[in-house]
């Protein structure tokens, strides 16, 4: 779960990170009157979960309060990558002499956190690793011990020549390593990390994800959710403890597993089509579950077709196919539907399947062409 | 032959007694697993039933059904927020191979696991995996016994009903497995593609390796790297995910591509270069072994 | 630093241990008022740092208030084991169904915390450890992961047949080692840790000792430090970064380092005397620090005669005794004083001294003889 | 011969620029140590004077000036707070032998100090001790110099100043040292009298060994086992504290009396079960020795 950069920000602060003066505003108003309080120029940014802010003017330098208003009533509604600002951060401009950057993720190579610092801040730290990898140090953190003193000062040591800049660099790092383990987060990060002129270190901008199977233990962060960040589908989705992803294609699919589900989807496009979505309806024959799962996919208005993929594993598949004849019987579908379904008691299911009227598959080759030839047809 | 499991598996379930605990015990047992003892806190001196009337002990810890059982190996079906301490507790009480099939373990909880059980000398499976089964001889999670038959492949995939559609089309085309295993979809993993390899490598009776990997992270490079310098099996493969969007989780937590990172296309080039025939399709996996071992 | 009982239960109690209500007294009137909130039948505890207490007579039962006035007047300036109780613990009586023990200390052997149990609680937990060991579960926590899940079930098995009740007790070894490590003690111990006859598991009674080299973390246990509960000279040493224990004998000894301290009493225990102190002036050569150690001795009515034992490594000797010199300068002593230097510049030491027409020596042996003989002439 | 340090050792200073450490450092050079490197934090560039103008380069951090200057020994003189970080950043930088003279390191921080070193591979000898030195060779810590003289005994001891005492006598009876060794008195240190018994029983030159106790702990009890089983070598023991009183902690942090343990009586009593020799005074220790030697 992605939490906005006021949020991340907060949590900064609280561990004891520098971070600039700012709230957020969800209105012009508002808006202006953060900025008479903080007085002087301010920024005003979208608080959307996407990157490249700035790049579609969600970030915006504000001489007067009147400015922040108005900027605020420009960015406030703007659609990001397909987010609508829904608020802004406003906050105090800093002069800024340097900027670095600093984060930890958790690397799956390394089977624990990592620590990553550059010189190089305010760009993407991917492009640094990628056209600049001297610009980076990398820290593997030992999680019996957590970041070391010395690792820290290691960090803020590549960053900074000053030793009082090193210092505040190195209390950085260990705060922010308390930031990452309190909140339980899969990856946080400050950049840029700014030197002012007067040789203050500051957190300019934040990131944080949290790991959502943390979230029962962090009970403050999973309430900094922001429902209307994602699309209402995801949300539903996420409440049925469904996986599912929305796409641009036409082929409605419902898959369990997630392996199989991405599979599917290949083979959409594979034999000319394209998937609508992602979704896993995990092993259960629940038709609550899969009653939700064609709530979401048809109020997809591209889906032409909806293609089932499923393998009767642990699973019968013909408590499966009784769960999607229950499931059909009890929403209203527009589009066509066809069945592939494998496995422990395949032939019973296709009994069942046919009896209802349904276009029964085993082939997972079959019903994709047949999914895409409908999809394209209609 | 199998790798990791046998008929000289003992194993332990952990949380025996809970929904999918109990299920899956029962499969274990009817497929022939020697399903040695149980451990739900506060149960000890009960038993498990199994479908033939077998009686399993249940402990109120993994010390107390090691000392009693001499169980090598365990399965663990406890809750997320408990998985963690269980794996530990396994590797703690001396269990050589934990097998955990837990979704949703919070990943730094797997961090201090994985570190945990290193220092034990334990191999961890998983979390969040099917499981794994040497057909035949012992099954270990949740794969259905019924789609595998014994035979010369190798299998190891990331994901469960993926790995169900690879095998079925193996079994149906009369080609048997030696062991099919789940290394599982979280991003913090105990046993990697490469481990695998390894183990089949060694194994005289796996003639050919099937490895199905999907986006995100970076162990089906590694493993291409290991195939290209160390294997000689024949080794197919396949990557799912070609059509997913960057930057979105794809049902599995460690499904992710992070900005252009973890691909498939890049995966599957990996593949290629170590000279890896990639299938395009699910069904194609079956017959490119058969292709190779006819050889 | 020991704290008191009422201070330990305070800190288990913040931490989620089941501990009975209470509160500390230092008058009857406030001891009578607490019954009355408490209700029922309560007992009253003398908080002094010293075990025994209740072989003593400072902890009895009362049934009703003014019952409880009455005993806390009977044990406030009580003396027990040398210390004299200046406060009293008023907590609700419990029933008792089982007595058990739950303790953390530092092992030395192990090199790491060790966790201890014994469903025989209520008496001296070594006592149990030396007639009963078969009784005792003892556990090594690694520092690296700390003491983990399965690891408090395991203590708790040891107590209790009831799963019930091993669920709690694993709890409360779970929290007890977070108040272990949060409060950076070198011991903690619940004994006993009771069960009532309707199965609730509670800590009755609660030790805890904070490394001293931990106290500059923990500011909030550090004022916990009650000084009416040490003898003052240990204080006063303490304050001036001495170290000084308190003996009953008559030779007031005065030594550079721990360890000869330590043989200096020996010596003069072998040579027929009785040490008054020990007391270890550290390295340096400070007067200031000498004239507070000579302040201490002299406070104790018994000394006799006071003995220097420096041993002059890294600190020269000719600098040690202008320092002694300085220090009996300025304060008035009426016993006799004899000094042995020996080590880096003794021969300029010896000189100084005897100029101050001061009795020096260079063996340790013969210093310690003159010492003994004095004290018995005196 | 010698033990832990000699003419190979290539010592930082981590605190080179402290009161302590700048005073020592000056003390270790004249003595002839090699004192390759110093290490402040925020002062890297600048270098520390010796007594004859010897220029010593002070580094940022350890890593630095381990790869700089291929040191194998360090020696901490930082305030207590930081003196765990410090020794973790010794053995993070391939360090192998990390000498920790501060008094007062919270003991938790030792216990994970020691599993860090452990995990690392490197000893820790301390904290709260004197330090080491090797006649002739080599001095690390605050021993002073010009009580010691090269020759055939191994002193090992808890304490400062009762060494200097004891060592005192040896050479003015003529009897050198090979090593002398304060092992610190902590409740936790990283060096126990086993550990330099082996050493001793290891090197050539060493023909007796002094092991200088006090109450508190058992480590003199594992000692006295030891030697009984392993070492060859005569030995001598004192044990300070006959007449410390129970549970009062005597200045050392790890010299208590807890209940009815870690007495002066039981060490001695296993001392002598062990064959090893003890002296009722410090003084008596150089006359056994010289017995011991005659033979």
């Amino acid at each position: 779960m992605d939490i906005h950069e006021y949020q991340a920000k907060v949590l900064l602060r609280k561990a004891g990170i520098p971070v600039p003066p700012g709230e957020v505003a969800e209105t012009p108003a508002e808006a202006e009157a953060i900025a008479k309080k903080l007085g002087g120029t301010v920024v005003v940014k979208a608080q959307v979960h996407a990157g490249g802010r700035g790049k579609a003017g969600g970030v915006q330098l504000a001489k007067t309060a009147a400015e922040a208003r108005d900027h605020t009533s420009k960015i406030l509604g703007m659609e990001i990558k397909g987010l609508v600002v829904q608020s802004v951060l406003v906050t105090h401009a800093e002069e800024i002499a340097t900027e670095a950057y600093l984060g930890v993720l958790v690397d799956r190579k390394l089977q624990a956190p990592l620590f990553m610092a550059s010189p190089a801040g305010g760009i993407d730290i991917e492009e640094v690793a990628r056209s600049t990898p001297e610009k980076l140090r990398k820290l593997r953190v030992d999680p019996r011990y957590g970041l070391l003193p010395h690792q820290a000062y290691w960090i803020a040591d590549f960053l900074y020549d000053d030793p009082d800049q090193i210092k505040q660099g190195a209390h950085i790092a260990e705060r922010l390593w308390r930031v990452f383990i309190d909140a339980g987060a899969s990856m946080v990060e400050i950049n840029p990390l700014i030197t002012t002129p007067s040789g203050e270190v500051k957190a300019i901008d934040a990131k944080l994800s949290v790991d959502d199977n943390e979230l029962f233990r962090h009970l403050e962060i999973a309430d900094m959710r922001d429902t209307t960040a994602e699309p209402p589908a995801e949300m539903l989705a996420r409440e049925a403890n469904l996986s599912y992803v929305k796409l641009d294609g036409t082929v409605g699919c419902c898959v369990n597993g997630a392996g199989l589900a991405m599979a599917t989807m290949d083979l959409v496009s594979f034999y000319g089509g394209e998937p609508a979505n992602f979704l896993d309806i995990g092993g259960s024959s629940n038709p609550d579950k899969v009653v939700t799962a064609l709530e979401i996919i048809t109020a997809d208005a591209n889906v032409k077709v909806i293609l089932f993929n499923i393998f009767g594993g642990i699973t019968r598949c013909d408590d499966v196919a009784k769960g999607i004849i229950e499931a059909m019987q009890r929403i209203d579908i527009k589009v066509p539907i066809v069945i592939r379904l494998t496995g422990t008691n395949e032939d019973a299911a296709l009994e069942i399947l046919k009896e209802a009227g349904c276009a029964a598959y085993t082939s997972m080759d079959d019903v994709v062409k047949k999914a895409v030839d409908l999809a394209g047809a209609a | 032959m199998a790798i990791f499991i046998d008929e000289n598996t003992r194993l332990v379930v952990q949380g025996i007694t809970g929904r999918d605990g109990s299920f899956h015990t029962t499969q274990m047992i009817d497929y022939g697993t020697q399903v040695v003892a149980g451990v739900t806190p506060g149960k000890s001196g009960q038993s498990f039933a199994g479908p033939k009337g077998e009686k399993v002990p249940i402990f109120n810890s993994m010390d107390a059904a090691v000392a009693a059982t001499s169980a090598n190996t365990s399965v663990i079906y406890v809750p997320p927020a408990f998985a963690a301490g269980a794996i530990m507790e396994a590797a703690d009480a001396g269990i050589r191979l934990i097998v955990a099939i837990t979704e949703g373990v919070p990943v730094l909880d797997m961090a201090r696991v994985h570190a945990f059980a290193r220092d034990k000398g334990a191999r961890v499976l998983g979390p969040n995996c099917p499981g794994l089964i040497s057909p035949g001889k012992c099954k270990v999670g949740i794969l259905p016994g019924q789609i595998v038959t014994q035979g010369p492949v190798g299998v190891i995939s990331r994901s469960g009903t993926l790995t169900y559609e690879a095998v079925y089309h193996l079994t149906n085309a009369e080609i048997g497995q030696t062991t099919c295993v789940g290394i599982g979809g979280d991003p913090l993993i105990g046993t990697t593609f490469v481990d695998c390899l390894e183990a089949f490598a060694r194994d005289p009776e796996t003639k050919a390796v099937v490895m199905i990997g999907e986006i995100g992270g970076t162990d089906e490079q590694e493993a291409a790297s290991y195939v290209r310098e160390h294997v000689r099996l024949p080794v197919v493969g396949f990557i799912a995910g070609q059509t997913a969007p960057p930057d979105r989780r794809m049902g599995h937590a460690g499904a992710i591509i992070s900005g252009s990172a973890g691909t498939a296309v890049e995966k599957m080039a990996a593949f290629e270069a170590a000279g890896i025939q990639v299938a395009k399709r699910p069904a194609e996996i079956a017959e490119l072994v058969a292709a190779e071992l006819d050889r």
